[in-house]
């Protein structure tokens, strides 16, 4: 478990309803990183709400189908299965569930898959706008037009993040030079800083985006001893070091909290959902505004309200990225 | 008075390993500056007994009495820092150290009192060398040189950690003829200074050459204390084994007919080093080869090429009766009939971590043809491994005792009946009898006359000369990769073929 | 002789039994600790653990499930160790292994027999391949397997990723997923089920199966005879005509044949589509458990199956309770720890001990 | 193409070999005492790792990254001493102890983190106090160098202190003549007075004292936090390191030195979008390299050695 008792949520929901809801996230990667201590925090949000949550950390690709038959078992009407090769087990699994726990429904976060599970619901807050937005204000904030970018692995989920940024960055200003790398690991914060060191000394950047999970710190560590900006991802990490100005929010935890009250009340799941601009998805903390100037505040505000309606398509030079849905 | 006159005193000492008594009641008084040998047959408890005095084992009870005074060693170190030195059956030396850093390892000299301080090292022991002529290169590693150096090495060291009582364990097993006298003038030399001698060996006639008073060990207890002038070889050779036994082979004359091993221009080279130089060399069923020559002449490579664990060179020619075997794997020269005893016993001829019967069907599984197609007849093996033991009559538990329990002389035994049962054709056969007493030399050598007689041939290969002698009905020296042919049996004597095999006595030089 | 060779297989026996006995006290002990320190009771932790190994059929079907993986690992573990091959590189032939089986599974129509049994195959030659590399670099180069296959054990991971990633998938995600794996397998390559409603497959009964076979192998054949003696003393091995080379090889080739089984079993009967970093550890347990087993089959199916008992066991204590089932992890390598003692050289010496104090005394 | 070929011999890459060295040079030059004195021991990763988060908890309640730092040796030596009595005491397999060791390492650093510090996965905080750069006024002056070897911190410069005392302590000091001689016939040592024991337990420490301290620089190197497996396999590239260097403190630290490099070029290269999976076997594909390099070299040079080939023994203790 996750240090959490189950006592407390039990006591905190008996009186509201009839009916304990049960919800149950299953994620391969720990807590203790931002995008998934994200997520809980929507499950927490549920606790608030008198639900019964529950958290599985499974280390190997060999305990997900367990886990999930047995969390359907223990009548866990959600689950919210994270990282793909969970979602990828849930789905195999879906339709046995359905069979044997009708009302259970799964929910895989975070992932853009097409599917036909009437159980199931992808669930995802696409971080290229998020990401278009951080290129788009580190094209406008560089002083020596170049900007970086630095991921953990070169996987196809970490380059939604440096494509998106590329992106708006080219949308910002297509002078800017947009250079970037990996660490190559993502659990090891000193080879984040590591990368930042190499980046800063190899190239003129002034701003680094990071994207690497667990190493991201190590990141941001290098951005403050070289004396340039860095871009947060996922949560607002403008609590980590004052040279992140700016986080490429990802809010998970509203969107989980979002979509299992929709289930409690009942509402019909769509087998997508993406909880992009248009749909009301923040792409940036409130907080961080003040560390851009005015005018540029502005322009970002102007550039979500296009994105929102759709007179700029984020995904133009990027067709791959597009989500159908 | 009598007190003083023994520097080292042993009572009533006891020792068991498990059920087994390997020491019953030791008394030994061993006079200041003499030479005093132990003898006794193998597992007699001769090292035990030399153990327990430098404390590699502790004894189960009675004392040890040094310059009459009771004492009781913590440690080797301990028993070195009282005077105690010993030359092990095996030698204790660290292979890739070289010679100065073998002998001053555990009593450095230091400089600043925390560095090695090798010059002053050095000096001290090229003055031993020089006080006790011996010569050593002290910057060759210790891998590279030949037992008879290392053996020097060890004496050196032993020197040098300033020794008066040595104990040699059966130091003259690897050595020469020339070798063995060298040893013994070292000796007598030490003596004369006034250091005492403690020395092991089987081999009697050495026993009255150097020895002051001899002891006799039998199953653990002595038999006897005698001085060697009051006692025959025969004699003494009852005490130990307690029956006769002349070491002497009543050889048989067996019927020579055609060859069986032919070698013909047999050239070896190992990283870049002619071993063999166009050997021609003929073995006939019925008959026995000798190969004499020091340590290290090339042998080894010798029995190597011909039962093909060592690769020959292009223009070489192995026959075996008429096939040409050069380019044969060990295992169809095998199941053509050829039979190996190594030299090194412990390591190549057996498994010590396995049981008896598992080393002594070795060999068993694919010559013969007990195996129903690929399975192992396990009945088949254990009655063959029986057989063996009653045969050679080895001292075991049973077939599934593990064989590192086994003693030297035991695991020789089960060797030699291994390969003697098994091997109808040719026979090569190093260093029989090394380090075995001479009851089970008695033994080996009939078994081996035996069989020549019944028609296998044999390539005999000894650094036991008398052995060579003895058994062989041709006799060859080897020195420095050629072969000598050295005459029939009983031609030349043994100082002829010393010469031989040294060239005239450089032989301590020459390197391996 | 009868009589001796009965009474010293006991022995053995009796020395392991004492061994896991002592074991599993300490381990109980010590996890009790562990569990109550976690504020949990160790009555219910532990009482879940044996429910979710043993409680249903489902839950036999999870323990069957993890102890797969664990036979066939530890079997190709210990069939290198018996002939001194210090293969480490169990992982990067499972990585292999199961890669191979996937790419078949998905890419070729086959009739359905006929496909499981062709993956399956090709999975072992892959596994076999791959431990080839290592195997050849100490023929040819006297590198050490030790480390080498260390190395390879890394190389295969990030290989199979990027096989998966750029080869297969093209660089990009084909179906919108963003996991780096291949396609699903066909049904007719799929190994059937063993218990409804768990994972086990067949692969399980396969597993047990090959862990006989290579009992029988060097109880009772001639080639298993001289593979343990090469194993044991390598120069006696060679002196009477074992071709030791080749038998090293052979041994190699044997244990990556096993390990590659292994990961084509996973995926035939478990995961029916390669995923990159699809384990963790799975060569490593096989190591230890053949360690512990002492390198005999028999017992490494026994060990192996209460090491899958307690990973079905752990996963339902995570789920019941508010423990994390990295306790029983450590639990499980407390009992490799104490599994590892040498208990009769430990009471040899205090027994010695005793005696010299009452000398002394 | 040009570009990776000045990534190759850049002063940014060497300066984050550097870097990257410290923990690795000084963790292998810990092991090579163990490899000296013939214990085989795998579980560097485990030593780094625990004393990675001790450390971190050290530095956290004292302030002071050194003091983090002496804990985390501490530790390490403790873990040793667990490890020391299985393996010498009880008999049991250094290598079977050695693997529990590092998978148990894991569990328990996780698991303390949320015992001690509540959080999951990673702990970062302000009062994680790391080492301190330290400025070298000559270097100033050279233009390179000063890039490559200045401003680093403390336990750079450490790594090649160690480095040097290592093989002073083991080939010009009579106890590492004795050392040397134990690992390589442990009887003959004794015999030589040497109590094989003690040399093995003191090698055991220094080296847990070395892989401590080796696991205490990656946490407090400047980025002031600890997150679960935070070694990532550093361990077995110093072991790797060892193997090849053959317990040469010189060699050893040349060999992880090599994988540092490596490391640091990889954070270069892959700004030019050669796949990261390819670019990551780099140091692997290096280990295995040097190693056939070695051995040719071995070969050439042994040419007056032991006729037979050498086949390394079986593993044990
Ligand atoms: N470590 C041991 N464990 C058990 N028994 C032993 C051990 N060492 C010796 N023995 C037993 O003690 C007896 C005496 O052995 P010891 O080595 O003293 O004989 P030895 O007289 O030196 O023989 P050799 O002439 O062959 O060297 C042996 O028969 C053996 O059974
Ligand atoms: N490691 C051991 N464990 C148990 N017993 C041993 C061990 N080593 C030796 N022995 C016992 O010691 C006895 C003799 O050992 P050792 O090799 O010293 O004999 P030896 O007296 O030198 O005999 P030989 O002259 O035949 O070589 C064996 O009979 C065996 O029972
Ligand atoms: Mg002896
Ligand atoms: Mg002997």
């Amino acid at each position: 478990g996750c240090g959490k008792k189950e006592e407390d949520a039990a006591a905190g929901g008996e009186e509201t309803s009839g009916e304990t809801y049960k919800a149950c996230f299953i994620t391969d990667g720990n807590l203790g990183n931002d995008f998934v201590d994200l997520i809980w925090k929507g499950f927490q949000n549920l606790e608030q709400e008198g639900w019964e949550i529950k958290c599985i950390e499974a280390t190997d690709n060999s305990e997900f189908a367990d886990d999930i038959r047995s969390m359907a078992g223990e009548g866990y009407q959600v689950i919210m299965t994270w990282e793909d090769n969970v979602s990828q087990a849930a789905l195999n699994l879906a339709d046995e569930i359905y069979k044997n726990y009708p009302k259970t429904h799964i929910f895989l976060l975070d992932t853009y898959v097409d599917h036909d599970k009437p159980n199931c619901t992808s669930v995802s807050v696409d971080p290229f706008e998020s990401s278009f937005v951080a290129g788009f204000v580190a094209s406008k904030m560089t002083q020596t037009k170049t900007i970086g970018w630095i991921g953990h692995t070169d996987v196809l989920k970490i380059r939604r993040f440096r494509d998106g940024y590329i992106a708006g960055a080219a949308y910002g200003d297509p002078d800017v030079e947009v250079v970037y790398s990996f660490t190559g690991d993502y659990l090891d914060p000193t080879k984040g800083q590591e990368a930042g060191s190499a980046m800063i000394a190899n190239y003129p950047v002034d701003i680094i985006y990071q994207s690497c999970y667990l190493a991201g710190p190590g990141v941001i560590k290098a951005c403050s001893e070289g004396g340039i900006k860095c871009i947060g991802v996922d949560d607002w990490q403008g609590d980590l070091d004052p040279c992140v100005f700016w986080s490429a929010i990802k809010p998970m935890d509203v969107a989980v909290t979002q979509v299992a009250l929709d289930y409690k009340d009942g509402k019909e799941l769509p087998k997508q959902m993406d909880f992009n601009i248009a749909a009301g998805g923040a792409v940036y903390d409130e907080r961080d505004l003040k560390n851009i100037p005015e005018e540029l505040q502005k322009e970002v505000k102007q550039l979500v309200d296009d994105i929102s309606t759709g007179k700029v398509d984020v995904y133009k030079n990027f067709e791959e990225y597009r989500l159908e849905y | 008075m009598a007190e003083t006159d023994y520097v080292l005193e042993l009572k009533n000492i006891r020792k068991t390993f498990g059920a087994l008594v390997a020491n019953d009641d030791i008394n030994l008084r061993v006079r200041r500056g003499s030479v005093h040998a132990i003898i006794g047959e193998n597992g007699a408890g001769k090292s035990t007994l030399m153990n327990m005095i430098t404390d590699i084992y502790e004894p189960d009870g009675g004392e040890i009495l040094l310059n009459g005074e009771k004492v009781r060693f913590k440690d080797p170190m301990d028993a070195t820092r009282h005077g105690i030195g010993m030359v092990y059956q095996e030698f204790m030396v660290f292979g890739d150290l070289p010679v100065l850093d073998n002998i001053m390892m555990g009593f450095e000299e230091k400089r600043w009192g925390i560095f090695l301080n090798r010059k002053k090292a050095r000096m001290r022991i090229e003055e031993i060398c020089r006080d006790y002529h011996f010569q050593l290169p002290l910057d060759a590693r210790a891998d590279t040189l030949p037992v008879a150096v290392l053996q020097q090495v060890e004496i050196v060291k032993v020197l040098y950690r300033g020794a008066d009582i040595l104990i040699l364990d059966e130091p003259t097993s690897v050595l020469t003829p020339q070798g063995i006298q060298g040893l013994f003038e070292a000796i007598r030399f030490l003596k004369a200074i006034g250091k005492t001698i403690l020395i092991i060996t089987h081999k009697l006639r050495e026993v009255f050459e150097v020895a002051d008073e001899i002891t006799v060990l039998k199953n653990g207890k002595v038999t006897g204390h005698v001085l060697p002038d009051e006692v025959t070889e025969e004699q003494l050779a009852n005490l130990m084994v307690g029956r006769e036994v002349i070491l002497q082979a009543h050889k048989i004359k067996s019927e020579i007919k055609s060859p069986v091993l032919e070698l013909q221009d047999l050239s070896v080279k190992e990283n870049g080093v002619q071993r063999l130089k166009n050997l021609n060399l003929k073995v006939r069923s019925g008959e026995i080869v000798g190969i004499a020559g020091i340590a290290g002449s090339g042998q080894q490579q010798l029995a190597g090429a011909v039962v093909g664990l060592t690769r020959v060179e292009k223009e070489s020619r192995i026959r075996i009766g008429e096939i040409e075997v050069q380019d044969k794997s060990v295992r169809e020269r095998k199941k053509m009939g050829v039979g190996y005893i190594p030299q090194d016993r412990m390591g190549e001829g057996v498994n010590k971590a396995g049981s008896v019967w598992e080393s002594a069907v070795m060999g068993y599984q694919t010559v013969h043809g007990y195996r129903r197609k690929y399975l192992l007849d396990r009945k088949q093996a254990e009655d063959f491994t029986n057989r063996i033991i009653r045969e050679y009559s080895v001292k075991t538990k049973g077939i599934h005792e593990k064989v590192i329990n086994l003693s030297g002389g035991n695991i020789q035994k089960l060797v030699v009946g291994r390969e003697i049962s098994l091997c109808d054709k040719l026979l090569v056969i190093e260093d029989p009898t090394r380090g075995i007493d001479v009851g089970a030399i008695e033994f080996i050598w009939e078994k081996i006359l035996r069989i020549a007689a019944a028609g296998t041939a044999i390539l005999l290969i000894s650094h036991e000369l008398n052995e060579v002698m003895q058994l062989s009905d041709r006799i060859f020296v080897m020195y420095n990769g050629t072969l000598e042919y050295a005459g029939t049996h009983g031609e030349l004597k043994e100082e002829e073929i010393g010469l031989l095999m040294t060239r005239g006595g450089d032989a301590d030089e020459k390197k391996a | 002789m009868q009589m001796r060779k009965k009474l010293e297989i006991n022995e053995e026996a009796k020395s392991n039994l004492i061994r896991y006995a002592a074991a599993l006290l300490a381990v109980l002990l010590i996890g009790a600790v562990l569990i109550a320190v976690q504020g949990e009771n160790p009555g219910k932790a532990f009482s879940e653990i044996i429910k979710g190994a043993f409680g249903s059929k489902i839950n036999i079907g999870n323990t069957l499930r993890h102890t797969m993986p664990c036979i066939l690992t530890a079997i190709a573990a210990a069939v290198a160790f018996k002939s001194g091959v210090n293969n480490l590189g169990l992982e990067g032939q499972i990585y292999f292994g199961a890669l191979t089986a996937a790419v078949l599974g998905y890419a070729f129509k086959l009739p359905p027999g006929v496909h499981v049994i062709v993956c399956l195959l090709a999975s072992g030659v892959a596994g076999m391949l791959y431990a080839l590399l290592p195997a050849m670099l100490k023929l040819v180069f006297q590198v050490d397997e030790l480390i080498s296959t260390l190395m390879f054990n890394f190389i295969a991971v990030l290989l199979t990723e990027y096989i998966t990633m750029w080869w297969i998938m093209g660089g990009r995600g084909s179906d919108g997923s963003n996991a780096i794996s291949t396609p699903p397998m066909a049904a007719s390559a799929r190994l059937p089920g063993l218990i409804q409603g768990s994972s086990a497959s067949l692969g399980v009964v396969l597993a047990f199966l090959v862990a006989v076979l290579v009992y029988l192998f060097y109880r009772y054949t001639v080639k298993g005879y001289e593979l343990k003696q090469v194993g044991e003393n390598i120069r006696f091995a060679r002196a009477y005509g074992i071709p030791v080379a080749r038998t090293f090889l052979g041994i190699f080739l044997m244990s990556g044949f096993i390990s590659g089984l292994c990961g084509g079993i996973e995926m035939s009967g478990s995961y029916g589509s390669f995923t990159a970093k699809f384990i963790t550890n799975m060569g490593w347990d096989g190591i230890l458990i053949a360690y512990i087993a002492k390198q005999n089959p028999i017992a490494i199916v026994v060990v192996s199956f209460l090491w899958g008992a307690l990973r079905a066991g752990s996963l339902q204590m995570e789920r019941m309770t508010s423990l994390n089932k990295l306790t029983v992890n450590i639990i499980q390598m407390l009992f490799v720890l104490f599994a590892a003692i040498d208990y009769k050289a430990l009471l040899d010496h205090m027994r010695q001990k005793h005696i010299r104090s009452r000398e002394a005394g | 193409m040009q570009e990776i070929l000045l990534a190759v011999i850049s002063p940014v890459v060497f300066a984050g070999a550097v870097r990257i060295a410290a923990p690795l040079v000084i963790g292998s030059v810990g092991g090579c005492f163990t490899e000296k004195s013939g214990t085989f021991v795998l579980a560097y990763e485990c030593f780094m790792l625990i004393s990675a988060f001790f450390a971190t908890w050290g530095s956290y309640v004292t302030g002071s990254a050194v003091l983090g730092a002496l804990i985390a040796v501490m530790v390490s030596i403790l873990v040793g001493i667990l490890f020391g009595i299985l393996v010498f005491r009880f008999q049991a397999n250094g290598m079977i102890v050695s693997i529990a060791l590092i998978y148990g390492a894991w569990a328990v650093t996780t698991l303390l983190l949320v015992s001690i510090f509540q959080v999951r996965g990673s702990f970062i905080s302000p009062d994680i106090i790391s080492f301190q750069t330290i400025s070298i006024p000559f270097l100033n002056q050279v233009p390179v160098l000063n890039d490559v070897l200045n401003n680093k911190i403390g336990p750079v410069y450490l790594a090649f202190l160690l480095t040097g005392a290592a093989y002073v302590v083991m080939y010009k000091t009579p106890f590492g003549l004795r050392l040397r001689g134990v690992g390589m016939n442990a009887t003959a040592a004794q015999t030589a007075g040497t109590n094989i024991r003690r040399y093995k337990w003191t090698a055991l420490i220094i080296m847990c004292a070395c892989c401590g301290l080796g696991g205490a620089i990656i946490p407090l190197s400047g980025v002031s936090m600890f997150t679960e497996n935070m070694t990532s396999g550093r361990g077995f590239l110093c072991l790797a390191a060892v193997l090849v260097g053959g317990g040469n403190p010189i060699k050893t630290s040349i060999v992880a030195f090599l994988f540092a490099y490596t490391d640091a070029l990889y954070l270069t290269l892959t700004s030019f979008g050669l796949p990261t999976q390819l670019l990551s076997c780099i140091p692997y594909v290096a280990v295995i390299f040097v190693l056939i390099v070695s051995k040719l070299r071995a070969r050439r040079k042994a040419a007056l050695g032991a006729g037979r080939l050498k086949w390394r023994k079986k593993v044990t203790a």
